[in-house]
């Protein structure tokens, strides 16, 4: 290969820390090859799959009328809640300056741009007319047209892009001093991309110094973003005269869930990167314990949450509300919704509470449940309220997804997936100069 | 060396893109083939005026199109042996009606109308947008047919900008 | 087109009470009449000993935000008084989402403000040619003074070998 | 000038009088909307799965229970609202009410959020969920002053605007002032037993626009505040329970 990355130039047979964060970015292993294979050939499909719903019409799709936002809308809000994972969580531990974040920060910001570049798609996606999609953005023509800035839709709009924006900034600038040293342990194409990116970043004390202030001022901005974001999203929902999900609760309700879901999202991924890229000795049972410990806040808050919505709902007894509230806890979706709660609660509570369970499996299996009970969080949200409507006559639960969503839906876990790997292969995941390379000597664990 | 060579790309590059913005319209809206080049100067200059065969634009929305009957109603003696005008009668004779390609017409994504007899009731003459027939064969298209030409001209004569005026 | 000049640099050991010196060191070629400027302190990660220096960067960033409101809340104006269409009674610039779209523009322009103060402070933006020490590891730092001519240089090697016998480079930098 | 709403002069403000008691259910005011408006067929798979697409619907409504059991016809199409749910949830604008009071759909401009029809508390709102085709000889009964809508889009109740285009077009180029009996909507149109009644509230003196007055009139769903412009006469029937309790009189003694 052209591209390589050297270990340091001075230093011969001992590996440094930094060489150890580089490894990844080093050597690429047969089994990653095919996965990226595997994963490109179902993206593949799923773009195939969106193609020819454009081409036929949104009829391939289960949606029908009063259901008309099914599985891309849930796809979305779910998105757009696992992207909580890095920014928020990562500048929140920022400003509170706990020192154990260092390996985990990278990580979840990673998480938090392919999460929100996903989700920022299928608002576009669930279009009728897709190829119409720029038109939900201001931009000058001789017809003088605007997009109607009162709809929730455009503050959507507004919000991911600035979200995508600062988030990717955020993930970018700490990551300028690793990359400047990967352009100093590179060369070929890599060497080249590395110069470009590091922006020429020497080292200055100067440089560190405005660095350091620049991640710490975007961090208080960017929570402020980030909290945004999911209250505008459901304020999709909570905007509407749509009884069930016209709910003031909706705005901390999606925030919560959003971080709850985030923080799951990235105990597995980080679990999944300790085991491929042999990162045991930064990802340490005590970052999943710690982080185990904030997913056990946000399945209480959760808790909190469901029941305080589905009381109110259920002591006001309205007789539109009724509709939704009886289709969730005994009607057509109370299987779905009672997995939820087995998946968000029941589940996890045990495995987070108690000190012994929460290892690292512990917090994996109770994360894994947590993104499966959260999709179908979203998804009881928005199917069950659109399907229960005020005229008794149009009520429908008949929506099922069509093979066309569920592609659409499973490849965007392959996508996420992909992004990762590839992002893996070319950006050190963990931050090295935060880590001070591990205070300037290699762990034992590294030494192979 | 390396600079110029930079510089020809963008210089390349940027003469593709103004070639592509002039001839867009063009590659999207081509100028159809007719079945029959039928010679609109010719009977313009004989003396024939356009709502001789397109009868209705001070009338209906649309301005109507003369069917091949109407053709045969002089040239079943006038001029009967050049060959357009043969090949017009064999349609006439057959009882089929000329396949004419439109040239003015909106896509069906656009969802407009444009009622001609509003327009003529406004004082335009028919050459305003279609031009000066008496200079041509068959029809080109004169103005490009998108919502910007449109929405200008009744901005400049004060007509309505609503959507639904058009957009029904 | 700068001149070229010539980089004397010097690789320490930077580690626990070692890291302490080089503000002093610093100081020292300052005393010695070393301009500023042209000394500078490189390393992998931040150098504790090195204070904070004053920057606007938090001025900046609030300018940025006022910038983004004030245009946000312009450009929202002139798009919907611009938009003639009939709304039945609704208002086309209602409070509340302009209060939304305002936001999210004011804390878009803040943080943008805040990139390009870290990029104009922090001398930062693409290479044009191979910036830094390669060479530099954790645990090391760079003394680096940049010299006008040879005879600057020379000084500056005499003095930095009686600071330290660390490994000591020169390069001519255009 | 912050409100863009200029309709202040005398243009006319359509609305529509529905009576419960004249409506006997038959559907002729869904076949013609079907027939008028281009709307497509979409075949019995469709129906089975909800897709169909009806501007005008007939909603029946079982009412009481043994003998005071009956049937209520409702027609539902677009409500028209002043307050219009559907409107600003819509990204692009391509929907509004315009400066005549019709809440119309703009079909070029609709991207296909879908928005509007969750935001519509009548599920008056239609979807093309296909681009759906009129196999021949279908195809020869489309109305060519409407649109055939693509996939993707919107589409709901318009009022007929065709018709009100075409017939204030019509008035404009003879210069006289529009008649509000000039149109009608082929709902109302085609109703045999009169049912639905179409007119101007704004016009000074009119029968219609004294009917609209009428404080007997109900409006659909009125919790949720849309303020629409259909109303609905209410139905007025004696329950049989209740006619069955009053005293009974020989009908010899009566028509004596």
């Amino acid at each position: 290969m052209s591209a390589v990355i050297s270990p340091a130039p001075h230093v011969s047979g001992v590996k440094t820390a930094a060489d150890a964060l580089l490894q990844p970015m080093r050597y690429t292993s047969r089994a990653y090859r095919r996965m990226t294979l595997l994963l490109l050939m179902v993206i593949g499909w799923a773009m195939f799959c969106f193609i020819y719903q454009a081409m036929v019409g949104l009829g391939v799709t289960g949606l029908r009328r009063p259901v008309f936002w099914g599985f891309f809308i849930t796809d979305f809000v779910f998105w757009i809640g696992i992207s909580h994972a890095g920014t928020l969580i990562s500048a929140i531990l920022r400003l509170t300056n706990a020192t154990w974040r260092y390996p985990v920060t990278r990580a979840a910001e990673a998480i938090t741009v392919f999460a929100l570049m996903i989700g920022g798609l299928f608002p576009m996606v669930h279009l009728g007319r897709p190829w119409f999609f720029y038109w939900l953005a201001p931009y000058p023509t001789e017809r003088m047209i605007w997009p109607n800035f009162r709809s929730p839709l455009e503050w959507d709009f507004f919000a991911i892009s600035t979200y995508l924006t600062a988030s990717t900034l955020y993930l970018y600038l700490p990551m300028l001093p690793d990359l400047a040293l990967a352009r100093d342990r590179s060369r070929g194409w890599r060497h080249r991309l590395y110069r470009f990116l590091s922006m020429s970043w020497q080292g200055t004390q100067v440089q560190w110094r405005r660095l350091e202030l620049a991640i710490q001022l975007m961090a208080a901005v960017v929570i402020g973003i980030a909290v945004s974001v999911h209250t505008i999203v459901s304020w999709d929902f909570a905007m509407s005269v749509v009884p069930s999900w016209h709910s003031t609760i909706f705005g901390p309700y999606f925030v919560a869930g959003a971080i709850f879901s985030g923080i799951a999202a990235l105990i597995v991924i980080m679990a999944i990167l300790r085991r491929v890229y042999h990162l045991e000795a930064y990802l340490q049972p005590k970052h999943f314990s710690n982080l185990g410990k904030l997913l056990l806040t946000m399945t209480l808050l959760w808790g909190y949450f469901v029941t305080a919505e589905m009381i109110t709902t259920w002591y006001g007894n309205l007789p539109d509300e009724m509709g939704t509230f009886w289709s969730k806890v005994s009607g057509h979706y109370a299987w779905l919704f009672w997995t939820m709660v087995l998946c968000n609660f029941i589940i996890p509570f045990p495995l987070l509470a108690i000190r012994k369970l929460r290892t690292i499996g512990g917090t994996v299996i109770a994360s894994c449940t947590i993104l499966v009970g959260m999709w179908l969080e979203r998804f009881i949200i928005v199917v069950p309220g659109a399907a229960s409507q005020r005229l008794s006559f149009n009520r429908w639960y008949g929506y099922y997804p069509h093979w066309t969503e569920i592609s659409i839906s499973l490849a965007t876990l392959c996508a996420m997936t992909l992004l990762y790997m590839l992002f893996t292969k070319v950006f050190p995941i963990i931050s090295i100069w935060e880590l001070g390379a591990t205070k300037h000597s290699a762990p034992a664990a590294v030494e192979e | 060396m390396l600079q110029s060579i930079t510089r020809w790309k963008y210089l390349l590059l940027s003469l593709l893109l103004a070639g592509l913005g002039t001839a867009w319209p063009r590659l999207t809206h081509p100028t159809p083939v007719q079945p029959l080049a039928f010679p609109h100067s010719l009977h313009l200059q004989a003396g024939l005026h356009c709502t001789d065969c397109h009868r209705y634009p001070a009338q209906a929305a649309s301005a109507g199109l003369p069917g091949v009957q109407e053709c045969a109603l002089c040239h079943a003696r006038l001029r009967t042996q050049t060959p357009l005008v043969r090949q017009a009668l064999a349609y006439a004779r057959r009882g089929a009606e000329i396949p004419w390609r439109p040239v003015y017409r909106f896509s069906a994504s656009a969802h407009v109308r444009f009622p001609h007899n509003m327009h003529i009731a406004a004082g335009f003459a028919c050459s305003t947008c279609h031009g000066d027939l008496r200079k041509e064969t068959t029809a080109h298209l004169l103005k490009p047919l998108n919502m910007g030409v449109c929405i200008t001209c009744h901005r400049q004569y004060g007509a309505s900008t609503e959507c639904q005026n058009c957009h029904y | 087109m700068k001149s070229a000049t010539i980089e004397v640099s010097l690789r320490l050991p930077c580690e626990g009470e070692n890291a302490a010196d080089l503000p002093a060191m610093v100081e020292l070629l300052r005393r010695q009449g070393v301009a500023e400027r042209r000394i500078q302190v490189l390393s992998r990660e931040p150098l504790a000993a090195f204070p904070a220096s004053r920057s606007h960067m938090s001025k900046l960033g609030m300018a940025g935000a006022l910038f983004g409101f004030c245009g946000a809340i312009t450009g929202l104006v002139v798009m919907t008084l611009d938009y003639r269409v009939h709304t039945g009674g609704m208002p086309l610039i209602a409070s509340f989402p302009l209060g939304v779209i305002t936001y999210e523009m004011t804390l878009l322009s803040s943080i943008l403000a805040m990139l390009l103060t870290l990029f104009i402070n922090a001398r930062l933006g693409p290479a044009r040619r191979m910036a830094g020490h390669p060479e530099l590891d954790y645990g090391e730092a760079i003394l680096s003074v940049h010299c006008e001519d040879r005879l600057q240089a020379q000084q500056v090697r005499e003095l930095l070998a009686r600071l330290d016998p660390g490994p000591m480079a020169t390069k001519v930098r255009q | 000038m912050l409100n863009s709403d200029s309709s202040t002069n005398v243009r006319p403000r359509w609305a529509m009088i529905v009576d419960l008691n004249a409506c006997t259910g038959c559907s002729a005011c869904v076949v013609a909307c079907r027939a008028e408006n281009n709307i497509p067929i979409t075949g019995p798979d469709e129906a089975a799965y909800n897709g169909t697409i009806q501007w005008m619907r007939i909603e029946r409504n079982w009412k009481g229970r043994d003998r005071d059991f009956r049937v209520e016809n409702r027609p539902v199409n677009c409500q028209q609202c002043d307050d219009a749910p559907c409107e600003p949830v819509c990204p692009v604008l391509a929907t509004y009410t315009n400066a005549e009071g019709v809440s119309v759909q703009v079909y070029n401009r609709c991207v296909g959020t879908r928005y509007c029809g969750l935001n519509c508390p009548y599920q008056a709102r239609f979807f093309n969920w296909f681009d759906y085709a009129w196999p021949s000889p279908l195809d020869v009964q489309l109305n060519p002053d409407v649109s055939i809508r693509t996939r993707g889009i919107m589409e709901k109740c318009s009022f007929c605007i065709q018709r009100i285009n075409a017939a204030e077009r019509q008035a404009e180029r003879e210069k006289r002032p529009l008649q509000a009996d000039e149109i009608q909507p082929a709902c109302a149109q085609s109703c045999p037993a009169q049912a639905l009644i179409f007119g101007d509230i704004h016009q000074p003196g009119g029968r219609f626009s004294q009917a609209w007055k009428d404080p007997g009139l109900e409006t659909l769903l009125p919790e949720v505040g849309t303020r629409p412009k259909v109303r609905y006469a209410r139905r007025v029937a004696t329950p049989r329970s209740v006619l069955a309790a009053a005293p009974e009189t020989p009908v010899a003694e009566v028509e004596a």
